[in-house]
């Protein structure tokens, strides 16, 4: 059982440094698809520490957003970031 | 006399809404509607007047007028009419009168005059705010509005003189208020009251607090001293001469600069206490300050050759009169001290409202312009003759009450040295007005005037005319019947008796 | 030391890493993202904790939902200003402070 | 930022980060906070599953507010709307279309089961709504023209049910004479079930609006 | 049956490390999607098919399977949208 | 059998069953669920259906695909972890035209995908009928094997013989 | 035995991912760096499905559900927002 | 319950603005129509309850019936009505400005916006939930930020965007704050909180966090960086909205905490904020002073008001609600002062073009009601008599002179030079003449009504001051835990 123990907080340092490293990474890499696309990976490691924090309903919810519509939701910011158009201007 | 207690309470509301109201609806006035807005403003001056008389017979068969309203926690507004608020208003509501006649003839046809006529109302207002004060967080309240109104009939020309004079007369009133602010709030904190009371309010405070009295009281001082001209502070005055002629009237006879006078009477009297103020040695210095003002206004008044300049610092110089007078701890020279704030009033608004007639008929500024003028405006500069002789203190014009009940006064008292302060300023007065009498009614005019215009009925617009006139009748009559009761001698004496002698 | 307090010091240290971005990249995207991996070390704190002796408290559970809502909600409207902002300006960075 | 001043920020940062360290693991860790109150309660929430019966019953003026901030982030980038740019239809996307053709039937299903489930397990309007709302974004993406203007039209209805639904209930549990949003005991399962519907379809048209945007609306009326 | 369920996870670890190996040491892109589709998938589906024999719930089973499934569409197309993708940008494969 | 557009309530009603039936995968079959499962899947069969994404399967012929599907998938994975593992990096890429038969749809999308997943291919691009296919292993004879697994999605997918 | 593979299998699982970020950073196109991402998403429906079993919280089997069906969305958002429309050649 | 007592539960506050909000948003027109009618309802509503506060004293409403810790409570005394009375009277004026204001295309994004930005205060007011504190947080947050943006030219994007990351930040920092003290408590009932104990290190990192993410949204300076450029890029409406009301917000929850949660608070935090807020308003004047154009005037003359609430801090500790409540009323004046004075200088820049403040003086007497809004808001922002401001600032200048703190004496009077510089510095344009500079444009009627009513509101503020006070301690906000009693 100890060993199990061991096993398991090997799991949670891992994970844990895993997602101190990948923010770092998608924070302050140059490339902004690399961030991007960090961040996902960022919110699938996160699923999994809600996974191991016994909060399904929080991993849930983050599969849901944290890995897809926010993936997309960058995406999209991105392409449309590197293709710039005027935006229409309304309002006083 | 029985007066109902609802009537004792409006009757200050009403005296303060009967400039207020018709200076709110000038404001919304459009521009043309002159007939309406001269309508307005007369028919409030004269309501003013008859509220001022009733109120007059009323204090004068001691019946207590005043409105209480809980402004802060604690600290009441009061509007409170007694001798001294009822000296001071008195004159000002006759002067509005006699202001808003000239200010009407004087500014025909020149723009922005509902925003002129509602300020000017506004000013009065404050005025009477003033007078009429019962607390100093009263007093405060009025004076600032007297900055707020004044300042923009200072600038109200637009000019960048009129507006630097305006940023002038802004630093000096704002940081005075700032001083006035802190002292009140500083004395609240001593006395838990701020109410006006005669032998005033901080006497019975421990020895222990008496060195921060001393600093309240400078600051209170600082305050005042800034719209009274005191030594250091004057500075804004002669600069704002850029005003209109009517509003250098008011802010020099009757606004601006009595109310600084008329608060030291305030704060010495029902604030402090004279004796108490006395025992704390702080009315020797202000008599020293109030002398040095007198003699250095006097002496920068000789140097000037514009003639609203010179009158200004004649203004510096006289109003300290007023300061000398309480300063000197004595029931006879605290009169004169007191009448000299209706005296000066007259004689000062007269020599201004001359002042504005050279300038508006003939173009006239500056002194040496004016050879020969008294035969082309005659009226206009035997006006001007009475007021000037008042002002050097020739008898029986009314300066000379004042200034003889202050050389009684500081005999009285054993401050001697008085009397060369008094004879040196007068001298000075002497010097700078008579070369103007001379040359108006002496020298042959050099050609034609600056500026000439012509009217049909008299030398110039009757509205221009009767006002100076008026009111230096009223400065030779308040010489001539001192004695007579309800003249500002009379009056003076009352509220001396009621305010110092009285225990 | 527990695996909860473990996940509480990450999530302390995602808060900080993602605020130091905050100060220092100047590109409004790592900004934005700075503040979701905020939120995220937030959140974490917030959930690590709930696991106590006697089992999981839900109710912060149900916080952290509420606010992984919200911190969608606002990086959808941060994206967009962003893009607008980019359009705008040209860069997608606050160095142009339009302050003149 | 010069080179010091980032290192000064990043050492203030670092001490500040261990302060906080130290001080969160000093919070007790015993104790069962509210965990105790939700369990004995729950069999009162009209729901079995503890974080639904917070999030919808014991704390569900938290999740109205949330409702209203989705709300409130589409009204705002309405505001911003800019042009968007489409990538254009190229004509083989054979393997695209048939991947979303084949997903989005699956995820409406899945969305309506992570709904139901969540009365008893993990799941709820939430998780149930970003699922369709995934369903949204794909049609989106393989198929800008989906978008007809009815279906823009019945997309703008469908943002305000559940805000208004979850509103409505709270009214009438007002009205029987309890406070706001204090469901009937015998009826909160299936009002819970009622305002979860409905928030889910805003929650997901919501998150689908503010990924896809919309065009017509920021032209003005 | 144990030792089958183990064995299908081991087995399917073992993919799961082939897949990885694969996308770091494959030259290009599109190789390194033959790594990530097959080798995942299969895994993916290897301890699936563990934890099914492991569970013996058949409601646990069928849900698993349909996430396998489920996967298994989605990674297909999208390598092949990837690899379509890379073309496009001009992503020459490697050879040689 | 397939519309392209329309509502056709035989496309619908085989939608709803496969939907049913993942409804009851996914619930354990509580019969409680069905208050919510019954619109939920009736809706998805009827908005996947306004789409026109109706397509009929043989079943006898899927079926017995799938097991040659599955153990293919296993070599393949098998065929990858090899070259990954050793040393040499045995792998000389390239890429296979093929052309298909399959008319465009579904069947060739599955056809597409089923190549993406066996051993050593991986279709990569599609322009009108010509499948461009990435394979690991230009050496082995891909265009019989696709062709082959062509003839088999055929059979599957009835509607979809080109003729 | 069973039971006691879980864990450590997901561990290892968790340390393939981990590997795979080495092909997230250096790229070098952007398809690589969404691939790795693909990895990320395979690998961890199978770690979630491991912890279903070993936690004993088959609520984590839906959460797999939902990684599996959305991880395409993100890939889908790829290939649709940032590549070309046409060959580049 | 009867009729009357179902209708002035405080939840109407919340729920009639939102209902407004969606109704503006599916309307096809006569959306200001109804905006100004669902604001004018708000402030029905409010007199309602501030007349049940009056009669019943402070009560309370558990949502979902659960009541606290388990659910969430509302929570009504002297301190939030008068701060929803303050806000559904400036939001009144902003509102009947806004309907001349707005093109219908602007409008259609300004209305929705603006409604739920109401809801958020109102609902932030009423909560004494420290999650659901946080959740209002954000919803006031985006509005405004939302709201800043609307306008679409380029210094509001900027503005807005680095005011969205200021706010996402302050909010993450009140979250971690809130997440402490949640785990530390076992509630987050304000009161509840308040009374449990919590570990020394544990309160000083949550206090830090929590007001830190305030401060960031208060703008106290060092954090005021990202105000002058949100407030005067914004539309006029929507300034006077940030100024008046959104940024009062954080200082409200501060005030809760501070009194509620955190009442040992040493001397030393006090002191801190203090000098802060003293530096303050001297930095902000002078950069106030400084500026070229009218609204940034006019956007760091917030900059430096704000600093006063948090200069009075030091003296809490000895003068108690009677510091507060001065503190409180300066909050309302400046509200009032503001919201006007924005207007007024968005009347100056629809009218002219453009707020120079150099070129201004063809400009400002063309309008007369919008010089004198201009005027009696300066009147109270100067801390001159009669006013809100001025009643304010005498109590405090009192509490600091009783207490021996001449430092802070000597702030608020030279605070108030200077804003006389800086108001005088827009004044003195009224009274030059010339003619304008281009073509001006006219200005509807309400959009210089609606600044004067508010300005002559500050100006009344003045004589309603005891009264203010009286009420706003009604349910003793200012003790600490005495609301259990009810």
């Amino acid at each position: 059982m100890v060993g199990m123990t061991l096993v398991s907080w090997a799991f949670d340092i891992a994970l844990g440094a895993a997602l101190l490293w990948l923010a770092w990474r998608c924070l302050f890499t140059r490339n902004l698809f690399e961030s991007v696309v960090l961040f996902v990976a960022f919110g699938l490691l996160m699923a999994i520490a809600w996974m191991r924090l016994e909060a399904p309903d929080v991993a849930m919810a983050e599969a849901a957003i944290g890995a897809g519509l926010t993936g997309a939701l960058l995406m999209s910011a991105l392409a449309r970031l590197e293709r710039p158009r005027t935006g229409q201007e309304e309002g006083r | 006399m029985i007066i109902s207690p609802a009537f004792s309470s409006t009757l200050p509301l009403a005296l303060v809404a009967s400039s207020l109201l018709p200076g709110l609806i000038i404001f919304a006035l459009a521009e043309e509607s002159v007939r309406l807005r001269t309508a307005l403003n007369l028919l409030g001056a004269l309501s003013k007047l008859l509220l001022v008389a009733l109120m007059l017979w009323g204090v004068y068969h001691d019946a207590a007028f005043e409105t209480r309203f809980e402004l802060l926690p604690g600290l009441p507004l009061i509007l409170r009419a007694d001798a001294l608020s009822l000296l001071f208003i008195t004159l000002s509501a006759q002067l509005w009168f006699l202001t808003t006649i000239y200010a009407v003839g004087y500014l025909e046809e020149s723009p922005h005059r509902s925003r002129f006529f509602g300020f000017f109302s506004l000013c009065v207002t404050a005025t009477v705010g003033v007078a009429m004060a019962g607390n100093l967080l009263t007093f405060i309240l009025f004076y600032e509005m007297l900055t707020l109104s004044t300042y923009p009939l200072v600038v109200h020309r637009g000019t960048p003189v009129a507006r630097r004079a305006g940023e002038a007369y802004l630093l000096y009133t704002v940081l005075g208020g700032v001083l006035l602010l802190l002292g009140a709030v500083w004395l609240y904190t001593l006395t838990g009251t701020l109410e006006f009371r005669p032998q005033g309010i901080v006497s019975d405070l421990d020895v222990g607090d008496h060195k921060a009295l001393i600093i309240i009281f400078v600051l209170l001082m600082g305050g005042l001293g800034v719209k009274a001209a005191l030594l250091p502070l004057h500075g804004w005055l002669p600069k704002a001469m850029v005003a209109p002629a009517p509003v250098s009237a008011l802010l020099h006879a009757v606004a601006v600069v009595k109310a600084g006078a008329f608060g030291i009477v305030r704060v010495v009297y029902d604030i402090f206490g004279i004796q108490f103020a006395a025992t704390l040695g702080v009315m020797m210095p202000l008599a020293w300050l109030a002398s040095a003002t007198i003699i250095y206004g006097s002496v920068r008044a000789l140097f000037q050759d514009d003639l609203k300049r010179r009158l200004a610092y004649s203004t510096v110089s006289q109003v300290s009169y007023i300061a000398l007078g309480v300063a000197l701890v004595g029931p006879i020279a605290s009169v004169g001290g007191l009448v000299h704030l209706v005296h000066q009033g007259l004689m000062k608004i007269t020599l201004f409202f001359c002042a504005g007639n050279l300038a508006e008929t003939l173009g006239i500024h500056r002194i040496s312009e004016m050879n020969g003028v008294a035969r082309r405006m005659p009226w206009t500069m035997a006006a001007f003759t009475v007021a000037s002789l008042g002002m050097i203190g020739v008898p029986p014009v009314a300066g000379f009450i004042s200034k003889w009940y202050l050389g009684l006064g500081a005999m009285e008292v054993g401050a001697d040295w008085v009397l060369l302060v008094l004879a040196g300023s007068s001298a000075l007065n002497a010097l700078y007005f008579l070369p103007i009498l001379y040359r108006a009614w002496f020298l042959e005019p050099e050609g034609d005037w600056p500026q000439e215009r012509h009217y049909p009925r008299a030398e110039t617009s009757l509205a221009l005319l009767i006002p100076p006139v008026i009111t230096a009748s009223l400065a030779l009559a308040a010489g001539l019947l001192a004695s007579v009761p309800f003249s500002p001698q009379e009056w003076a004496k009352l509220v001396v008796v009621r305010e110092f002698l009285d225990p | 030391m527990t695996p909860a307090q473990l996940y509480a010091l990450v999530g302390i240290g995602l808060f900080f890493v993602g605020l130091y971005a905050l100060g220092v990249r100047q590109h409004l995207l790592p900004r934005i993202l700075a503040l979701n991996i905020m939120g995220s070390g937030v959140f974490v704190v917030l959930v690590a904790l709930a696991r106590r002796s006697d089992g999981v408290d839900p109710v912060p559970h149900a916080m952290v939902i509420t606010g992984i809502v919200v911190a969608v909600s606002a990086t959808a409207l941060a994206l967009r200003l962003m893009l607008r902002v980019a359009h705008a300006t040209g860069s997608a960075t606050l160095t142009d402070t339009g302050d003149e | 930022m010069t080179g010091v001043v980032r290192w000064a920020f990043a050492g203030l940062l670092a001490v500040l980060a261990f302060g906080l360290a130290s001080v969160v693991l000093q919070i007790p860790g015993t104790g069962s906070a509210l965990r105790s109150q939700v369990m004995a309660q729950l069999p009162q929430s009209g729901v079995d599953h503890a974080v639904t019966a917070v999030l919808l019953n014991f704390r569900g003026y938290d999740t109205f507010l949330e409702l209203v901030v989705l709300l409130l982030a589409l009204f705002g980038a309405w505001g911003l709307s800019d042009s968007i740019d489409e990538a254009p239809l190229d004509t083989d996307i054979d393997v695209l279309t048939e991947l979303v053709a084949f997903l989005v039937p699956v995820l409406i299903v899945v969305a309506a089961y992570l709904l139901w489930v969540g009365a008893y397990s993990p799941g709820g309007a939430f998780q149930g709504g970003a699922v369709l709302a995934g369903a949204g974004v794909l049609l989106s993406l393989c198929d800008p023209g989906w978008r007809s203007r009815r279906v823009e039209r019945i997309g703008e209805v469908l943002l305000v049910p559940g805000v208004l639904v979850f509103l409505l209930v709270g009214l009438a549990s007002m009205l029987l004479g309890g406070q706001f949003l204090e469901y009937p005991r015998d009826m909160a399962g299936s009002l819970i079930l009622l305002v979860e519907g409905f928030a889910m379809l805003s929650i997901a048209v919501t998150l689908h609006t503010l990924f896809a945007g919309t065009p017509r609306f920021g032209g003005g009326a | 049956m144990a030792w089958l369920a183990s064995g299908c996870l081991l087995l399917g670890g073992f993919f799961f490390l082939a897949g990885t190996l694969g996308l770091l040491r494959f030259p290009d892109v599109y190789s390194r999607l033959h790594a990530l589709t097959k080798a995942d998938n299969v895994g993916l589906g290897l301890v699936i098919a563990g934890l099914s024999l492991q569970s013996g719930s058949p409601a646990a089973a069928g849900k698993m399977t349909l996430v396998w499934l489920l996967v298994l569409v989605t990674s297909s197309s999208v390598a092949h949208l990837v690899a379509r993708d890379s073309l496009r940008r001009g992503e020459k494969p490697w050879s040689g | 059998m397939a519309e392209i557009s329309g509502l056709s309530w035989t496309g619908v009603i085989r939608q709803a069953a496969v939907l049913g039936g993942l409804w009851l995968i996914l619930t354990g079959a509580d019969p409680g669920s069905l208050v919510v499962g019954v619109p939920a899947v009736l809706f998805a069969a009827l908005v996947s259906d306004f789409r026109g994404r109706g397509t009929s399967i043989r079943i006898v012929p899927l079926l017995r695909f799938l097991p040659v599907f599955l153990l293919r998938s296993v070599v393949a994975a098998f065929d990858v972890a090899r070259r990954t593992l050793a040393a040499g990096l045995p792998i000389s890429p390239g890429l296979v035209s093929h052309d298909l038969t399959l008319p465009p749809g579904a069947s060739r999308v599955v056809f597409m995908n089923t190549v993406s997943l066996l051993p050593g291919t991986l279709s990569a691009t599609l322009k009108g009928d010509r499948l461009t296919v990435h394979v690991l292993d230009d050496g082995r004879d891909h265009p019989a094997e696709l062709a082959a697994l062509e003839k088999t999605m055929a059979g599957i997918f009835p509607g979809a013989s080109r003729d | 035995m069973t039971e006691t593979l879980l864990i450590p299998l997901s561990l290892f699982l968790l340390a393939n991912l981990l590997a795979g970020l080495w092909r997230l950073v250096v790229g070098p196109t952007p398809a690589d760096r969404l691939l790795t991402s693909q990895l990320f998403a395979t690998t961890a429906v199978a770690i979630l499905l491991l912890h279903a079993e070993w936690q004993s919280l088959p609520a984590l089997r839906d959460v797999a559900l939902v990684f599996a069906l959305l991880g395409a969305v993100t890939a889908v958002a790829f290939v649709r927002r940032t590549s070309p429309a046409r060959d580049a050649e | 319950m009867s009729g009357v007592s179902l209708l002035v539960q405080p939840v109407w506050l919340i729920l009639l603005p939102l209902v407004g909000s969606i109704m503006v948003f599916l309307l096809a027109s006569r959306r200001a129509a109804v905006g100004v009618a669902v604001v004018a309802g708000n402030l029905a509503l409010v007199a309602g309850s501030i007349g049940r506060l009056g009669i019943t004293g402070p009560w309370q409403h558990s949502v979902g019936g659960w009541g606290a810790p388990l659910g969430i409570d509302l929570y009504l005394d002297g301190l939030s009505a008068t701060m929803l009375a303050m806000t559904a009277l400036v939001s009144l004026g902003i509102s009947a400005y806004s309907a001349a204001y707005f093109s219908a295309a602007a409008a259609r994004h300004f209305w929705p916006l603006w409604l739920l930005l109401l809801t958020a205060m109102n609902a932030l007011f009423l909560s004494r939930d420290l999650f659901n504190l946080y959740v209002t947080l954000e919803l006031v947050g985006i509005a405004a930020v939302a709201l800043t943006a609307m306008r679409g030219q380029r210094e509001a994007l900027v503005a807005a965007m680095r005011y969205l990351l200021t706010t996402l930040l302050g909010s993450m920092s009140y979250l971690l704050g809130v997440a402490l003290l949640y785990h530390s408590t076992g509630s987050v009932d304000m009161v509840l909180v308040g009374e449990a104990p919590i570990p020394a290190s544990v309160a000083a990192a949550a206090f830090a966090l929590m007001a830190v993410g305030l401060l960031l949204k208060t703008a106290l300076f060092p954090f005021h960086f990202w105000l002058p450029g949100a407030h005067s890029s914004a539309s006029a409406p929507v300034s006077a909205a940030l100024s008046a009301l959104v940024v009062k917000v954080g200082f409200y929850i501060l005030l809760r905490l501070w009194i509620e949660v955190f009442p040992a608070l040493g001397d030393g935090v006090a002191w801190l904020l203090g000098i802060l807020g003293g530096v303050a308003v001297l930095w902000g004047s002078l950069q106030a002073i400084l500026q070229q154009r009218a609204k940034m005037l006019v956007a760091y003359s917030t900059v430096a008001q704000l600093g006063y609430f948090f200069l009075a801090l030091p003296l809490v500790a000895a003068g108690g609600s009677r510091v507060w409540g001065a503190i409180v009323l300066l909050v309302i004046a400046h509200a009032l002062a503001k919201a006007a004075m924005f207007m007024a200088a968005g009347n100056l820049l629809a009218f002219a073009g453009h707020d120079r403040i150099r070129d201004l003086d063809r400009v400002v007497q063309r309008m007369p009601l919008t010089a004198a809004a201009l005027g009696l808001a300066g009147v109270s922002i100067m801390g001159l008599p009669p006013s809100g401001g001025f009643s304010g600032k005498w109590l405090l200048l009192q509490a600091s002179l009783e207490q021996g703190n001449w430092p802070i004496a000597l702030v608020l009077l030279l605070g108030g030079v200077l804003a006389a510089v800086y108001v005088f510095k827009l004044l003195e344009h009224i009274f030059t003449s010339g003619t304008p500079l281009g073509e001006p444009r006219a200005v509807a009627r309400t959009m210089e009504w609606a600044p004067l009513m508010l300005a002559i509101g500050a100006i009344v503020l003045g004589f309603l001051a005891t009264t203010t006070l009286d009420f706003l301690i009604i349910g003793e906000p200012f003790v600490p835990g005495r609301r259990d009693d009810y």
